[in-house]
């Protein structure tokens, strides 16, 4: 019998590197991986608290977050594709458009 | 169907108009004239029919206040204005005018209007007045009535700059517009004054109050409630009346089509000061300042409108002149007291002013749009009817037996020698009456008389049509049959008029000092002075400008500085210009425009967009437009969150959220 | 000694299972590849492999010898890690989906143990669905090999085969929603199981018939996902050369090749269990007397090949082929002599006849049909088999519902 | 230290390193497999909670859909090594604090929440894939509805971005 707060820390510790990542890696593919670790990490935390409280509502919740993730991959990488097409460049600091 | 159905849903008769006025306005624009005329004329025509039936059934029921609730309009606190109409004889007499007058006046106008543009515009305007009109008239309390006295003059303005590309035209209506704004201020004082002290504005009301109230009378140099109150009122009726010092406007409303001239500033609009008045008369027959006021306001007004109108050669110029010496008078009836007689002057006035102005405007239509008298003349021959008509109506307000003008102008003179102190009144009234008739008489020389200085090959004279025409004949007939019902109090028997009026001003009418006898002899004598001042006026006029037409020059040189004065109308318009007008114009321009609205307002405006700019010059630098730093954002963001979720806690409880 | 193994007995036999399967599969996929020449060979009327002993049945043989001596060149500039993973990645997985797979359903007894067929628990609740997990994951192998090669063809073939094996996954996974229902488990000896309600139907009571929708789809999407022809695009040797594949040489491409056949294998399992009622018998269960059908069968086939073995050319065959022939012959008598034996082959034997069969549409398959083209391909795969898989789903789900409203208690 | 344990390290352990990994490598390609790997081994840990069914979509949608389209990307646009600019300022030295402040707050939260969670140690029936779907479909039918309509238009959009403009 695993402790819940083991889970949750390592969910932590995931969420952690996932912001690590989503801030200094420059391609913007790995970016988007990054953002994806963050989102499993969290769904750790929530399966590890829907057995702790004995309430099934964390998977069902698990569940949406994972169909969300995949329609924000499809998506997302559409746009990722356009960009380099676009840009030449996967680098998202090539990507400033935006800049004044 | 109830006993009095036009009574019970009185509503109809204002209505009516009202709907007319929307057709057209809305729709009258891709019709022909044919079918604007038979709205314009039907929704009038059945209003007035409606009111026939309505003073029948009045009578019907026995000449007692009909008062009718329609439904609440405002309701504020102890504040109740309701849409609620009345009924009584002094509402008949008005109601008859208006919708009577007005019907014939719309006929009148689908002749002379006939080729002009906007005709259904004009018409839509001219239905939209009788409508407020006839709720000035009908209204119970003084709410409804001031809806009614700011819609006329809405309707007014818009029909005085009907031809609103002509400048002369558009500033005439504005000036209109303005100077009556100045009066309205008076009245909406008054109002506010009365509820404040009252707090009812309703007729039966408030004038049942004075028994419960047990008003004072205030005598002479008193200034009470009830004075001040008269006063602003009758600040109102100044404005709306054109009497000194508002009467400015009038003579300037000419800019407007001559069926509006006669309509509104001859024999309904004008006369509502009047009405409103002698509807308050409890009021100011307890107040002995507002009737000395309101008397010598009008007798003055009247006496100096009629010296202007001495000299002026545009024909409705000297009309409208004689209009406001005229409106002068009924006020001086109301001040002395007499209002059944200045109401019945007010009827006549109706009657034979209309007719001037109507008769005038075929004159213009016949003289292809002149107004300037001294290129008129000799046109007796060539426009018959109008000719006979007008001078029908000039008999009529220079008050030659047995004319409706006659027994008016009489009844008034009579009541304000009767009164005491009121001798000096009654010598500028009779003043007053040998001036009018000069001028009139002058009017009818220099345009029917004489010989033509008109170019006869441009001009080509030629009667107007029977519709304009119908109205004429119509209107002459009551001119000379209108003053009838008071005839019998000139051989000693009684005043009719005022008999059916008494019901209204009761027991308020200025009492007869004299003797039965020594009254009737008086009255003859009166009559008869009355008569002779008309007929020297006439005299006069006839000696200037028939047996010697180079007299007037003569005249004039002679006695160049009072001529001219009297052409520039005492300098009247200037003084206020340069008084009132200006100082205004440079306060909003300096002060209003460039100091606070430039300085201030826009300033304030300007300097936080300014301001804003600025900020937002310093915060764009964090748009880099570099997603990574936009991930730092989003990390700061969500430090910031967890701080205030987890860690932002008072007393140990977390302020925001229910974590732990 | 004996305390070690009886502490921990559970891990050995599950060990020694691992190391049988392994060793059964592996004997079976170069055996297959045998077959499929054969069989191809005799569609197109050639001969096949006949030459490395009798028949060929040596051939296999031959081959592996062959592959694990090859020299085994790195193409340069490939990314090594992931050249090196996809092929370890493509087998592993393949063999982990067998090991899903049961076989058998009750246990035999070693040492007092319960030792079900089949290495998965047997209350795996999950089982179908971890299959598929398994084999959604078999992408990569094929993906990260096309594009580690660091060469046109294989990454084509690489782009191509993970494409198409997304794209039929869905169709895969919706045909057999349908099955899943019915069973109302995902464990699939449930599924066969379900399949038994009434013993009497026999073959009728199988799921291929109310599922028959399915199973087209499934076997096709199958098809597909095990990159068969006519399906077998990544590697389509007259457009890619070789596909994903062409870089690899030896033991790394054996890998591949076995990868293949084994998930054909699991495919045919899966096949069976879902709609041919696993190990169930086609005949009602009260025909006793079709328990003897398995030994029959055997005695015929040994009695075939002794008679075949005595006639063949090469003394080697002459002497070999007889004797395998008597060692059938003589399990078949075995199975009649003892009953409890008997009963207890009946499941694995018409399971396994069962894998055969759809062993052998699957060469014959390739043997008879050409391949699609690409867009073909796709076009196929999601305009008609994933929606006629969902409207299977529909039907059967509205089936199911009216059955609990009306009747069928 | 129990066989749960014992596996629950072994799996952590893999996770970690996998996300580590993912930091450090520059080719894409890498990062990739090495979330695979810290997926795969969620999975492992959700069936050591016995959360099979999620373990199982898991790995079928993340493993098998998901990261097969970053893969199939990656080789598509043929994405090479990650080229190493620092031109965001705020991403540098600052950037480093502020992500080590997140991580203390995080810590910071999660120690002063152990208590509550060991407190609730109670584990319920975990194992009901038939629990998962009664919640799905009675009391969750609305959002699921709900993220039905979001994927079709996630599909719409892939579409629309990814068709070439036809010129």
């Amino acid at each position: 019998m695993v402790p819940t707060n083991y889970y949750i820390i390592l969910s932590a510790i995931l969420f952690g590197l996932g912001v690590f990542a989503f801030v200094f890696k420059r391609n913007i593919i790995t970016i988007f991986m990054s953002i994806e670790l963050m989102l499993n990490a969290v769904n750790l935390a929530f399966v590890a608290f829907s057995r702790a409280l004995g309430k099934l509502d964390g998977q069902v919740f698990v569940l949406f977050v994972i169909v969300v993730a995949a329609a924000e991959a499809a998506v997302g990488l559409g746009i990722i594709i356009l960009i380099a097409r676009n840009r030449q460049s996967l680098n998202v600091e090539r990507v400033d458009l935006l800049k004044l | 169907m109830p006993a009095h159905p036009i009574l019970e849903y009185l509503w109809i008769i204002p209505l009516l108009p009202l709907l007319g006025s929307a057709t057209n306005g809305l729709f009258g624009a891709k019709w022909p004239n044919k079918i604007v005329n038979w709205v314009a004329l039907g929704s009038t025509g059945l209003s007035f029919a409606f009111a026939l039936e309505a003073v029948r059934e009045f009578f019907d029921s026995g000449q007692v206040l009909f008062r009718k609730e329609f439904f609440t309009w405002i309701a504020a606190g102890n504040f109740r204005a309701g849409f609620d109409l009345q009924m009584d004889q002094l509402t008949v007499v008005m109601m008859l005018v208006v919708t009577g007058v007005g019907w014939l006046i719309h006929i009148y106008s689908t002749g002379y209007m006939a080729h002009e543009g906007g005709y259904y515009r004009f018409f839509s305007y001219l239905n939209l007045f009788m409508f407020f009109m006839l709720i000035l008239v009908l209204a119970a309390n003084y709410v409804l009535l001031f809806v009614g006295w700011e819609g006329v003059g809405l309707a007014s303005y818009l029909l005085i700059g009907f031809y609103f590309l002509r400048k002369s035209a558009s500033d005439a209506g504005k000036k209109a517009f303005i100077v009556n704004r100045i009066g309205d201020f008076g009245f909406m004082l008054g109002m506010f004054l009365l509820f404040r002290t009252f707090h009812t504005l309703d007729f039966n009301t408030l004038f049942d109050l004075k028994h419960a109230a047990g008003w004072q009378a205030e005598p002479w140099g008193q200034f009470g409630t009830l004075t001040i109150a008269c006063l602003l009122l009758f600040m109102g009726a100044c404005g709306k009346s054109a009497q000194l010092p508002l009467y400015v406007w009038l003579p300037d409303a000419m800019e407007g089509p001559t069926p509006v001239s006669a309509l509104i500033h001859a024999a309904t609009m004008v006369t509502a000061g009047v009405y409103v008045v002698a509807r308050s008369h409890v009021l100011f027959t307890h107040s002995e300042t507002a009737l000395v006021v309101v008397a010598i306001v009008g007798c003055a007004t009247a006496f100096f409108a009629a010296t202007i109108g001495l000299v002026q050669t545009d024909i409705k110029k000297v009309l409208a002149y004689s209009t406001v010496s005229q409106l002068g008078y009924m006020f001086l009836a109301c001040g002395v007291g007499a209002f059944s007689a200045g109401i019945f002057h007010l009827m006549t006035h109706a009657f034979f002013k209309a007719l001037l102005f109507l008769a005038a405007g075929s004159v213009i239509h016949a003289m292809g749009g002149e107004q300037d008298m001294q290129k008129m003349g000799g046109l007796s021959k060539k426009i018959k009817y109008t000719y006979a008509t007008m001078l029908i109506a000039t008999l009529a307000i220079t008050g030659f037996p047995p004319l409706a003008g006659f027994f008016s102008k009489d009844a008034i003179l009579l009541s304000a020698f009767q009164i005491p102190g009121g001798h000096p009144l009654y010598i500028i009234g009779l003043l007053t009456a040998l001036l009018t008739s000069f001028y009139m008489f002058r009017l009818i020389f220099l345009t029917f008389y004489g010989k033509p200085r008109y170019d006869e090959r441009k001009v080509h004279v030629h009667e107007s049509p029977w519709s304009m025409l119908g109205p004429l004949v119509v209107l002459a007939v009551l001119s000379i049959v209108g003053g009838w019902v008071a005839a019998p109090a000139l051989g000693g028997g009684r005043d009719y008029f005022a008999d059916f009026l008494a019901p209204v001003f009761g027991g308020h009418e200025s009492t007869e000092v004299l003797g039965e006898a020594a009254a009737h002899n008086l009255e003859l004598t009166l009559a008869f002075v009355a008569v002779s001042a008309a007929l020297a006026g006439l005299g006069i006029a006839y000696w200037l400008y028939l047996s010697r037409p180079s007299k007037p020059e003569e005249l004039a040189k002679s006695m160049k500085g009072v001529y001219t004065t009297l052409l520039n109308k005492y300098y009247v318009d200037e003084l206020y210009a340069a008084a009132i007008v200006r100082p205004l114009l440079w306060i909003s321009t300096n002060v209003f425009w460039k100091t606070v609205d430039v300085g201030a307002i826009d300033g304030a405006v300007n300097g936080v967009a300014d301001g804003l700019t600025a900020v937002g010059d310093g915060v764009r630098h964090t748009q880099s437009g570099n997603t990574r730093s936009y991930a730092v954002w989003v990390v700061i963001g969500a430090i910031v969150i967890i701080a205030v979720v987890f860690f932002w806690t008072s007393a140990g409880k977390p302020v925001v959220g229910m974590v732990r | 000694m004996s305390t070690f193994l009886s502490s921990n007995a559970e891990l050995i036999i599950t060990l020694v299972k691992i190391a049988l399967l392994l060793f059964i599969v592996l004997t079976v996929n170069a055996y297959l590849t045998w077959f499929e020449r054969k069989v191809v060979a005799h569609m197109q009327s050639r001969w096949g492999p006949h030459r490395v002993g009798p028949h060929g049945l040596l051939q296999p043989l031959a081959d592996g010898v062959k592959f694990l001596f090859k020299e085994d060149p790195t193409p340069a500039g490939v990314d090594k890690f992931v050249f090196y993973l996809a092929p370890l990645l493509a087998l592993a997985l393949a063999m982990t989906s067998i090991a899903i797979i049961p076989f058998g359903p009750d246990p035999i007894h070693v040492f007092g143990h319960d030792v079900y067929l089949g290495i998965a628990p047997p209350d795996l609740n999950i089982g179908i669905l971890a299959l598929f997990a398994i084999t959604a994951l078999g992408v990569y192998g094929i993906a990260l090999a096309g594009w580690s090669s660091n060469s046109k063809y294989p990454l084509l073939g690489g782009l191509r085969s993970s494409a198409q094996m997304i794209s039929y996954e869905l169709a895969l996974t919706m045909s057999v929603v349908g099955v899943l229902l019915m069973a109302g488990s995902f464990n699939l000896r449930d599924i066969i199981n379900a399949q038994a309600h009434h013993p009497e139907l026999g073959i009728l009571g199988w799921n291929v018939w109310p599922q028959i929708l399915g199973f087209i789809c499934f076997f096709t999407a199958a098809i597909a996902e095990t990159n068969r022809a006519p399906f077998d695009l990544p590697e389509a040797e007259s457009e890619l050369v070789a596909g994903f594949h062409t870089e690899y040489a030896s033991f790394k491409f054996a890998m591949f090749f076995i990868a293949e056949y084994t998930s054909m294998i699991t495919v045919s399992c899966l096949c069976s269990i879902m709609f041919f009622g696993g190990w169930l018998s086609p005949f009602p269960a009260s025909w006793t007397f079709t328990h003897y059908v398995p030994s029959a069968i055997l005695i015929a086939f040994g009695l075939w090949v002794i008679w075949d073995g005595i006639r063949y050319e090469t003394i080697f065959g002459r002497i070999i082929l007889p004797a395998a022939g008597t060692a059938i012959t003589a399990l078949g008598v075995v199975f009649i002599l003892y009953p409890d034996i008997n009963t207890f082959i009946q499941a694995p034997f018409w399971l396994v006849s069962k894998i055969f069969i759809f062993l052998f549409v699957y060469v014959w398959m390739r043997g008879t049909l050409p391949r699609f083209r690409y867009d073909q391909l796709m076009a196929f795969g999601w305009k008609l088999l994933l929606p006629v898989s969902i409207v299977n789903v529909v039907l059967t789900s509205f089936t199911i519902l009216a059955k609990m409203q009306w009747g069928a208690k | 230290m129990t066989a749960p344990l014992a596996v629950f390290f072994v799996l952590a352990a893999l996770a970690v390193i996998g996300a580590v990994n993912l930091i450090l490598q520059k080719h894409p390609i890498h990062s990739a497999l090495s979330l695979i790997v810290v997926m795969v081994a969620l999975a492992g840990l959700y069936l050591l909670m016995g959360a099979e069914f999620v373990a199982a979509v898991q790995i079928i949608v993340y493993g098998g859909a998901i990261m097969v389209l970053f893969v199939l990307v990656i080789m598509l646009l043929n994405a090479g090594i990650e080229e190493h600019t620092s031109i965001s300022k705020l991403a540098g030295v600052p950037g480093l604090l502020l992500v080590a402040a997140l991580g203390g707050f995080i810590a910071a939260t999660i120690a002063r929440s152990t208590d509550v969670v060991q407190a609730a140690q109670q584990t319920g029936e975990m194992s009901s894939t038939k629990g998962i779907s009664n919640m799905l479909f009675r009391d969750f039918v609305y959002p699921f509805e709900l993220t039905s309509f979001l994927i079709l238009v996630a599909i719409m959009g892939a579409v629309l971005l990814a068709q070439r403009e036809k010129s």
